[in-house]
């Protein structure tokens, strides 16, 4: 008989799906005689991403069906509650609008290889695998599907000395820290005698975590924090930012980082908030910190997001440290409205950039009110965004985040006092994005050159993007509504998370059947 | 027999041994090899876990049985992701060097500040 | 229904220009004509508004926005209802004002110029505090952009400053909104509920001071309060014409609006608590920003600083939490939003002749210009606080509400608040006379024209205005004066005034009927009171 | 005791294999050191009764992996590394932080506060290929599969980045 | 009650001309600019006549009427409200009055210049603020007026704006008011707090309400606010400390000097006093006060009109004098008298200021003395007029002058507030006062006319501010037409001349004392307005220490009539003293004053610059507060440490900003360096925390 039921299948349909579309394009590019464009490609794996997200929404629709499908599948592999689904929509949608910014770029950089594009797809379904993968050999597995393919995407523009540096940096301090990961996750199961989360997490919640498990935890952390960029981690993002083409930058900086997050979540939300409570306080205030002020005197625009995504990813910490329900949600909200503006603004990069990346320091943005109105006012709205002012994503986001450190019951004054350095960074922070809004508009052009004319496809994504930004907004309740649905659901495994912050032993895990 | 700590420390020794190959070492290649050390350390605590969990099994508290031979599967998979990404990263490596001309990792710092 | 009217359609016309070709002249028109509209729309409300209603708020709309949480809640009361008609009036002034002297990147201009006038009107209308920071945040780019864009050399230098400034002072206040917020039962950002909440959530006073202050940090550094000013001058002196306008005209009310409805308003305890050291800032404001207008060798840094000094008196009013004092102050806000306003604009038409603030390259103008000089004349004389202008009823009621306030110290305060009445005098007449009087010494400046029917049709309401507001407080007062009082509940027990009975009570009982709609009630209260002890 | 002297050798010939990896000057030097580390990791994999484990040791890292490596530093022959003093960071910062590392978890397994005791454990009949098969292609299917994208992405890249431009 | 007298369209109808011609007046021409101008203003004097006459006589004064509210907040409330009594009727009609005939007056004087429309706006704009000050129902509405006429004086002085020195003399003026204006103003705070309203009629205005307080010994509130109200009357007024502004003042028009800063606005502070002596009679330090100032600021000013050789500065000096008398008259309580000396001072002095407008014009606007003389026979009218207007001020009897100093004198003598010694003061000064008259007279008319005398110390002469020696430079005669030599004046000019040589004579008949033989009829006039406040206090002093009533009246000098004869006699014959000196050093010995001068050259020169006052304020106030301002306030407060601070803040930050870009060494090997610090960092924490548990 087969163990293996159609649900199953369903589980994993987008990433079926991607995969699928992946391997059409892989053996398509072949066939394109050499030096031709690969729009074509391109527009395939677009298909593909959009098929994706319709395939969620097939599984969302089963998930309305029967309740049993939320429950882990594969033998306790995967898990596709609304929380993995709420990433599993995200993702393919970063990696539509960096497909659909990538077209013209390519040309632009005259790469013309398939491959790219199924990288991009391959990718993205190790992604959107960790997103709903609660057994640490498939979340390493995915993690270095997607790390590894964004190895090789970082190196793509393999003529350059800059690409290929950041291709290295990234390759090799990346393995660095998945081997502390891989650590950690020895020792966890050293620690628990086994590697599945939900059984890890009965573990530690029910006989008292020894050293080990706490050990393990850090190693783990200090892993995941590599992937997310987050104080002291951080350090290997801007020069590979700096290095690698605009668009994957576009994509590594959200998706991967918000497939870690979830994992980040998945993981540590199985052990003692009270263990690392301090840890991620102290890792959010650098990151913000460290983030805001390094990217203050960036002259270069790749560089500069680098360092803002740094700080983001500092706020997005702080809402692990609420440790709550609020916190969860407020932290999955913030992922989804970093990616809304984080790649619109890095497709007006790629866009501005052209050919060779020449154009990738501030100066070259003067007077770009003039040159090219719509990348400046789309740009201005992403810059808006990641200031976090009002009406646009990235205040809500903020927004959620400190609510939820506001709302924590224990902690109170040390989640305020981050809430204040929190604040304050986001204060400093808009100087530095505001000199991009200021050397567009009140900055007369340097190079009268006239910008390449914004293709449709990169109006297309731009236009997305922004209106996401916007969108968001202005009107989240959908989104909202669904990463709280998520939190909710990443409850059962936290169980501990309303009462989040409590030194007391929480009641044992429902096991998840 | 041997104690479980020996293993451990072991391993712990190798993965320290292997951070500073990571350090020290200026070659990329070398670097890369020290990366390999520190998985194998970790491979080789993975199996001693599976062993000790083998003799001692228990229940968790949701009436499954671990797993321990899952220490072994984990050390399987770690290998094959250790053979992709050595595919990789020696093509990157190959792809530095030929911009670069240099496998001296201290001379690949064009990106800074 | 018709606050939504008002607040939005300037930003749909703001679209609407966005999506028009890039005919200057078209663009102009129809800015003026979507602001013309605006005004008219908002013109529905003093008609409308019900002077004998309870309600605090009138023409409220509230409905869900984000989640059961947030809520779209708009309503007015007298003192928003008249700030926001004083925007709405000073828009299509700056728009005229900006007819020729912007030519370069129209559409932006207007585009920005409608959007924060939707902002400016949201911030006075707003009841729901998430709303109302989006609406005071929304401002922020607006108006830098203004700066930044179509202002003069240092611009960009000043653009930054202002945002930086209001952006770091705002965040204190989003964090105290949102501690609020997370301590309300009631789970949502309703400004009323959050009074409740500090009225009865048992909050420790220190939790509570440090509430007041992060709201307070915010407002004072809008004001602007001395000694977080400094953006101002510059922001002016950079700014263009329209720009000056709305931020002296406008945007400082905010600060004042804030710091009445949301400091004095929902912290009454700590209000008085810190009353003495705000009303020390105020005075020092008042005089500082006097002393220092006296000696700017430029036209509009002067005009900037007497800003600083005006405002001063706007807080004292406020934070004499008296009646009268607050009543004072909501009119100096009023007063200031014209007289200051038509002062930048009249300096602005100077600037279009001659491309210079310098007070060394004019004087003599009188005799070229001369309507010109009545309108400055008349600009001055409000601004001086002149008995007859609007200037005169706002700083008279501040004082005298100050000189009676209990608050400690305030009859001090008042004093020197007083001596402000000479050196406003001072360095206003001084500017008039910088520019207008004395020999001519630059021979172009005899050949300078005097201002044109525009520019006329742009001054006259608000010199109008300026006259009728000094003559009949009353009719803005009746509806001003509930809603101080609504907004500050003890505020006539921190009055140490005698109630007694005023003989024109019983001349023209009609019109005083009219006048105090519910103030008369506990007036005659009072009275009867006082009679009883006498 | 065999047990314990056959782990203590081989222990040491890892040690001294990494060591050997650290000191060595040239490249080729340091893969064969690394070889030995693995191989005599093997051998102590078998002493924890892993056949199925120590042989893909020998068969996938000494075999596969090493070979690439040998072959790569061939391809680019480089010849042993010149001592640049490029990063200070890495003596002052990263030597106290491996050694606080290591420090941190020797102690702590020693301490065996780890839960887990002063237990001894050797070579058991579990562990065998067809009981790890049974998870491998059960419980551990999806993995399994998956790995295949992984595979194909590394193919792919290699091709992508090896082969030359045009 | 009466029918409605409609006080308000008193003020109101020379607003209108005002506005007519300010906002038309450009397009229109002179005659028909004046004919408005004239017109209103008659209509006002005829309307305010009718109104007084409607009430006259015994009519049920005072008469309120109050229009609609002008400022209510919470519990207070100010009408425009009007008020008309005894006292505000004398003031109305002098003021509509003497304003007519001054406009009349002006369509000659003023013919020539530019900008004749505006002056004729801001004479009506004046004649409203002053007739509102005067009719106001309350304090507020007065400080309207008062404030209005500040800024009508403020444009008509500065109405030559080309002249720098004018426009300063303007801004001075207003300033120095406003000074004063602020003291009024902590006032009436005083009054709204104690009493709750401002109003002054009616059964709960100030004035009735005042009169349940008693008499304070001390320094209550209502010293306080006496001595507020006082401050802001020696400002309009221009007494000691703040009459600085008036002699500055004369850069202004002629016509402008004999009805601004003669006749009318400067009395207003006289007036406002008066109208609060009920207050002012609770609070005798205040009085005394008032006394002492006023008897200061008389001799004071007397000594320095005795060196000025600018005709106008005499004259501006002489007015302070003359004020101060009307305050030295209020001080002693004597208010009727106060009134009394304004009218008849608002006659002569007008009077005075006309004539020698009519001289500046007559020699084409030269003003100093020493470039006049012997002009008794060019122009006789004008010589006759001004000498009436002499032996008027001097206080000849039965001049009007005379019957009003002596009024005061007497009054002074007795009052508890004066004595003998402020007595002696007034009576010097009055003899000063006939001296510089009478200079001035036989400088002017009298000797042979020298258009183009050297004067050796002009410079000296010269003021801070305003160079009246240059007064004339701009001042539009010259350019108007070329002069054939010294010529009368129009006749236009001429009857307002006459008219108030009439009134100069006359004016002081209807205060003839009862040892006299009159009987006072301005004192029963004023009598009930004076007795009205002031119940309570009378009945106070009568238990106080001594039994004078508190307001001076002069039936209580009635008796001994011997006193009386005594008192008014020596201040005639220190008045004909003042003449003597005057003849023998102006006519009969010129050389004299030289050599005077050469002698007590210290004093001399002292004097001759009005005891360095302006130079001290300047020195003392306005220098110290500008380099302050500038120095410390602006450059160093403002930029230096605010800006400072906000930029330094700037700067460090960005500056650490790239300190910490230098950990972005960009070399792998030390990024894995930080990435292995941090993971041993939180192992090692995890572990101690482990372990802590």
């Amino acid at each position: 008989m087969n163990p293996i039921h159609t649900v199953d299948y369903i589980r994993i349909l987008p990433e079926l799906v991607l995969t699928a579309f992946g391997i059409i394009v892989m053996m398509a590019d072949p066939l394109l005689k050499p030096g031709a464009s690969r729009k074509g490609l391109g527009l395939i794996s677009l298909v593909g991403t959009v098929a994706a997200i319709a395939a969620v929404f097939c599984q969302i629709a089963w998930m309305h069906r029967d309740a049993t499908f939320s429950q882990p599948g594969w033998f306790g592999m995967v898990r596709v509650d609304s929380f993995a689904i709420f990433f599993h929509l995200l993702i393919p949608a970063i990696a539509g609008v960096c497909i659909l910014a990538s077209l013209e770029y390519l040309d632009a950089q005259n790469i013309q290889s398939g491959e790219y594009y199924a990288l991009i797809l391959f990718g993205t379904v190790g992604m959107v695998l960790m997103s709903s993968a609660i057994e640490l050999v498939l979340i390493f597995i995915a993690l270095e599907i997607s790390s590894i393919s964004t190895y090789i995407l970082a190196c793509y523009r393999r003529r350059t000395a800059s690409s290929t540096e950041s291709a290295i940096k990234y390759f090799l301090l990346g393995s660095f820290a998945t081997a502390f990961f891989l650590y950690g996750v020895a020792l966890m199961f050293g620690a628990t005698g086994s590697t599945s989360i939900p059984a890890i997490k009965a573990a530690l919640t029910n006989d008292h975590p020894g050293l080990l498990a706490v050990a393990a935890t850090a190693l783990m952390i200090v892993g995941l924090g590599f992937k997310v960029a987050s104080a002291p981690f951080h350090i290997w993002t801007p020069d590979v930012y700096e290095g690698a083409p605009a668009p994957i930058v576009a994509l590594m900086s959200t998706g991967p980082k918000a497939a870690a997050f979830a994992v980040l979540l998945r993981v540590l939300f199985a052990t003692q908030p009270t263990d690392w409570f301090w840890l991620i306080w102290v890792s959010a205030a650098l990151s913000m910190t460290l983030g805001n002020f390094g990217a203050l005197m960036q002259n270069n625009v790749k560089r500069l997001l680098a360092y803002s995504s740094i700080a983001h990813a500092g706020y997005l910490l702080v809402a692990f440290a609420a440790a709550n329900e609020t916190g969860l949600s407020a932290a999955i909200f913030y992922t989804a409205a970093y990616a809304a503006m984080n790649v619109g603004a890095f497709a007006v990069v790629s866009h501005v950039a052209a050919g060779g990346e020449r154009y990738v320091s501030i100066d070259d943005y003067a007077g770009m009110g003039r040159r090219s109105p719509l990348l400046a006012f789309t740009l201005t709205i992403f810059m808006l965004s990641l200031i976090g002012i009002p009406a646009t994503v990235g205040f809500l986001g903020k927004f959620y985040v400190f609510r939820a450190a506001l709302s924590v019951s224990a902690h109170p004054n040390a989640m305020v006092g981050l809430t204040v350095i929190g604040l304050v960074n986001s204060a400093v922070a808009s100087y530095y994005y505001l000199r991009l809004i200021v050397v567009m508009y009140m900055r007369e052009p340097v190079s009268t050159e006239p910008l390449p004319p914004v293709s449709g496809s990169m109006r297309l994504a731009l236009v997305l993007a922004a209106i996401a930004t916007i969108y968001l907004g202005v009107i989240p309740h959908r989104v909202a509504n669904s990463s709280e649905a998520g939190a909710r659901d990443l409850e059962p495994i936290v169980n501990s998370a309303p009462t989040a912050v409590t030194v007391t032993i929480p009641a044992p895990a429902t096991p998840a059947k | 027999m041997v104690p479980l700590s020996w293993y451990l420390i072991l391993s712990a020794v190798l993965f320290s041994l292997g951070v500073f190959g990571f350090l020290l070492k200026r070659n990329i290649i070398t670097i890369f090899m020290s990366i390999e050390l520190m998985l194998n350390a970790v491979n080789l605590s993975f199996v001693a876990f599976a062993n000790y969990w083998n003799m001692h099994p228990r229940v968790l508290a949701d009436g499954q049985a671990i797993v321990p031979l899952s220490g072994h599967v984990f050390v399987f998979f770690v290998m094959v992701v250790a053979a992709a990404e050595a595919a990789v990263g020696l093509a990157i490596i190959i792809s530095v060097f030929r911009t670069r001309e240099t496998l001296n990792v201290d001379r690949v710092n064009l990106l800074k500040l | 229904m018709i606050l939504t009217l008002v607040t939005f359609v300037p930003a749909v016309g703001a679209l609407g220009l966005m999506l028009m070709p890039r005919n200057d002249r078209a663009l102009r028109w129809a800015a003026l004509i979507i602001s013309l509209l605006t005004f008219a729309l908002s013109l529905y409300l003093p008609l409308h508004f019900d002077h004998s209603s309870a309600q605090p708020f009138q023409f409220e709309q509230n409905v869900n926005w984000i989640g059961q949480t947030i809520h779209y809640h708009l309503g007015a009361d007298g003192i928003s209802m008249w700030l926001v008609l004083l925007t709405t009036l000073l828009v299509p002034v700056s728009v005229l004002v900006s007819w020729k002297s912007i030519h370069d990147r129209v559409k932006e201009f207007f585009v920005l110029l409608l959007l924060l006038e939707m902002a400016m009107i949201g911030v006075f209308l707003a009841l729901d505090m998430f709303l109302f920071y989006v609406f005071w945040e929304a401002t922020l780019i607006p108006m830098a952009l203004l700066i930044g864009m179509y202002g003069h050399d240092r611009r960009i230098y000043a653009a930054v400053k202002f945002f930086l400034y209001t952006m770091v002072a705002s965040v204190f206040m989003l964090a105290a909104i949102i501690w609020l917020y997370t301590h309300n039962p009631a789970h949502n950002f309703e400004y009323l509920a959050f009074r409740d909440v500090i009225a009865h959530g048992g909050f420790s006073s220190g939790a509570l001071q440090w509430l007041f202050l992060g709201f307070f940090i915010a407002f004072a550094v809008k004001v602007p309060l001395f000694p977080l000013h400094t953006w101002l001058p510059d922001a002016h002196v950079e700014a263009p014409t329209a720009g000056s306008v709305l931020l002296a005209g406008v945007l400082l009310k905010m600060g004042t609006y804030g710091l009445l409805r949301f400091c004095v308003g929902m912290f009454p305890d700590q209000s008085a608590y810190n009353s003495t050291w705000i009303n020390i800032l105020a005075v020092i404001g008042i005089i500082y920003g006097a002393l220092v207008a006296l000696v700017q060798p430029n036209l509009k840094k002067l005009i900037a600083y007497s800003s600083v000094s005006h405002l001063g008196f706007v807080v004292l009013g406020i934070f004499s939490l008296t009646t009268i004092g607050t009543d004072g102050a909501v009119y100096q806000m009023l007063n200031h939003g014209i007289s200051t306003g038509t002062l930048f604009m009249v300096a602005g038409m100077l600037y279009e002749r001659k491309h210079t603030y310098d007070f060394r390259e004019y004087g003599g103008l009188a005799t070229p210009m001369p309507v010109y000089a009545t309108f400055f004349l008349l600009a001055v004389l409000s601004s001086v606080g002149l008995p007859l202008m609007n200037g005169f009823v706002g700083e008279f009621l501040v004082l005298s509400g100050t000189f009676q306030s209990t608050m400690p110290h305030s009859m001090l305060f008042a004093i020197l608040g007083t001596s402000g009445v000479i050196w406003g005098a001072c360095y206003l007449l001084w500017m008039y006379q910088k520019v207008f009087f004395g020999p001519i010494h630059h021979a172009e400046n005899k050949s300078l024209r005097d201002i044109d029917g525009r520019e006329r049709l742009s001054l006259v309401p608000l010199v109008v205005l300026a006259l009728v507001m000094g003559v009949a407080s009353p009719y803005w007062m009746r509806s001003i004066e509930p809603a101080v009082v609504s907004t500050i509940p003890h505020a006539s027990a921190n009055a140490r005034i005698l109630p007694v009975g005023n003989d024109n009570m019983q001349h023209s009982a009609g019109a005083q009927a009219v006048v105090l709609s519910n103030a008369t009630a506990e007036n005659q209260k009072a009275k009867d009171s006082a009679g009883g002890q006498k | 005791m065999v047990h314990q002297i056959l782990f203590i050798v081989f222990g040491l010939i890892c040690v001294a294999g990494a060591v050997n990896l650290l000191i060595q000057k040239h490249p080729i030097n340091s893969a064969l050191s690394l070889v030995v580390v693995m191989a005599s990791l093997a051998l102590i994999y078998l002493l924890l009764g892993a056949e199925f484990v120590a042989a893909i040791q020998i068969i996938v890292y000494a075999g596969a992996i090493m070979v690439l490596f040998v072959f790569v530093i061939m391809l680019l022959n480089a010849g042993s590394e010149e001592h640049t003093t490029g990063s200070r960071m890495a003596l002052m910062v990263g030597v106290p932080g491996i050694i606080i590392l290591g420090g941190t978890v020797a102690w702590m397994l020693v301490r065996g506060s780890a839960g887990l005791g002063g237990v001894t454990i050797g070579a058991t009949d579990f562990g065998e290929t067809h009981q790890i098969a049974r998870l491998l292609f059960k419980d551990f299917l999806l993995p399994f599969e998956v790995t295949s994208v992984l595979i194909l992405i590394a193919i792919m890249g290699a091709v992508v980045l090896g082969k030359r431009e045009g | 009650m009466t029918k409605n007298l409609n006080l308000w369209v008193i003020p109101l109808l020379p607003l209108a001309g005002a506005a007519i011609n300010g906002l038309l007046g450009r397009r229109f021409k002179n005659s028909m600019v004046s004919a408005v101008a004239l017109l209103f203003t008659a209509l006002s004097f005829g309307w305010a006549a009718w109104a007084v006459y409607s009430l006259w006589p015994g009519g049920p004064a005072p008469y309120i009427e109050t229009l609609f509210p002008w400022i209510t907040a919470g519990k207070f409330s100010a009408p425009f409200g009007f008020y008309l009594d005894q006292l505000s009727m004398i003031m109305v009609l002098v003021v509509t009055g003497v304003g007519f005939l001054i406009h009349i007056y002006s369509v000659g004087y003023m013919a020539h210049e530019g900008g004749y429309y505006r002056f004729f706006a801001y004479l009506n704009l004046f004649m409203f603020f002053m007739l509102t000050l005067v009719l106001a129902n309350n304090y507020l509405l007065m400080f309207v007026g008062w404030e209005g006429v500040g800024l009508a004086s403020y444009l008509l002085i500065g109405f030559f704006f080309l002249k720098d020195s004018a426009a300063n003399a303007g801004k001075k003026a207003f300033i120095v008011n406003r000074i004063g204006d602020f003291a009024f103003l902590i006032g009436m705070f005083l009054i709204i707090q104690h009493i709750g309203t401002l109003n002054f009629g009616g059964e709960t205005g100030v004035f009735a309400q005042i009169s349940h307080y008693s008499k304070e010994a001390g320094w209550g509130w209502i010293t306080i606010t006496a001595l507020c109200l006082m401050f802001g009357a020696t400002g309009k007024s221009a007494q000691i400390p703040l009459y600085v502004w008036l002699p500055d003042a004369m850069e202004g028009p002629t016509p402008v000097s004999a009805l601004i800063h003669a006749a009318t606005m400067v009395t207003a502070g006289i007036y406002m006093i008066a109208r609060s002596h009920a207050i002012f009679n609770l609070a005798p330090h205040a009085l005394e006060i008032v006394a002492i100032i006023g008897c200061l600021t008389a001799i004071f000013a007397a000594t320095m009109g005795l060196t000025q050789t600018d005709i106008k500065r005499v004259l501006a000096y002489s007015t302070v004098s003359q004020l101060g008398y009307m305050f030295l008259a209020c001080g002693a309580a004597a208010y009727a008298a106060g009134i009394f000396h304004l009218m008849t001072h608002a006659f002569f002095k007008a009077l005075l200021f006309l004539g020698a407008g009519s001289v500046i014009h007559a020699v084409g606007g030269e003003q100093d003395m020493r470039r006049m003389g012997g002009l008794r026979n060019k122009i006789p009218v004008t010589f006759w007029v001004m000498t009436i207007a002499t032996i008027a001020i001097a206080g000849f009897p039965p001049f009007a002058g005379f019957f009003s100093k002596d009024e005061i004198l007497g009054a002074v003598f007795h009052s508890p507030y004066g004595g003998p010694v402020i007595w002696a003061v007034g009576v010097i000064t009055a003899g000063l006062t006939s001296f510089y008259m009478f200079r001035l007279w036989f400088m002017t008319f009298f000797g042979e006319y020298k258009p183009d005398a050297e004067l050796g110390d002009s410079q000296a002469i010269a003021p801070v501010h305003a160079a009246p020696v240059h007064a004339a430079d701009s001042h539009g005669h010259d350019d108007g037409q070329v002069h054939g030599g010294v010529h009368e004046s129009p006749w236009i000019m001429l009857a307002p001349l006459v008219i108030l040589a009439a009134l100069s004579v006359v004016g002081g008949w209807v205060g003839i004392p009862k040892f006299m033989g009159g009987h006072n009829e301005i004192e029963h006039f004023l009598a009930p307005v004076m007795e009205s406040g002031t119940a309570g206090a009378s009945e106070v002093a009568a238990s106080a220490e001594h039994d004078r009533p508190a307001t001076y009246t002069g039936e209580s000098a009635a008796e001994n009539s011997g006193e009386e004869w005594l008192l008014a006699g020596t201040s005639v014959l220190a008045a004909a003293l003042g003449l003597f000196f005057a003849w023998l050093l102006y006519y009969k010995r010129r050389e004299l004053p030289n050599r005077i001068t050469a002698k007590m050259h210290g004093i001399y020169t002292m004097v001759l610059h009005k005891y360095y006052v302006d130079e001290g304020y300047g020195a003392i106030f306005v220098k110290p507060l500008l380099s302050l301002s500038t120095l410390v306030l602006w450059k160093g407060v403002d930029q230096g440490v605010i800006d400072g601070l906000v930029n330094g803040a700037g700067t460090a930050s960005s500056g650490v900003g790239d300190e910490l870009r230098r950990m972005q060494s960009g070399n792998i090997r030390s990024y894995a360096a930080w990435v292995a610090i941090g993971g041993a960092a939180v192992v090692a924490y995890m572990v101690w925390l482990g372990v802590s548990r």
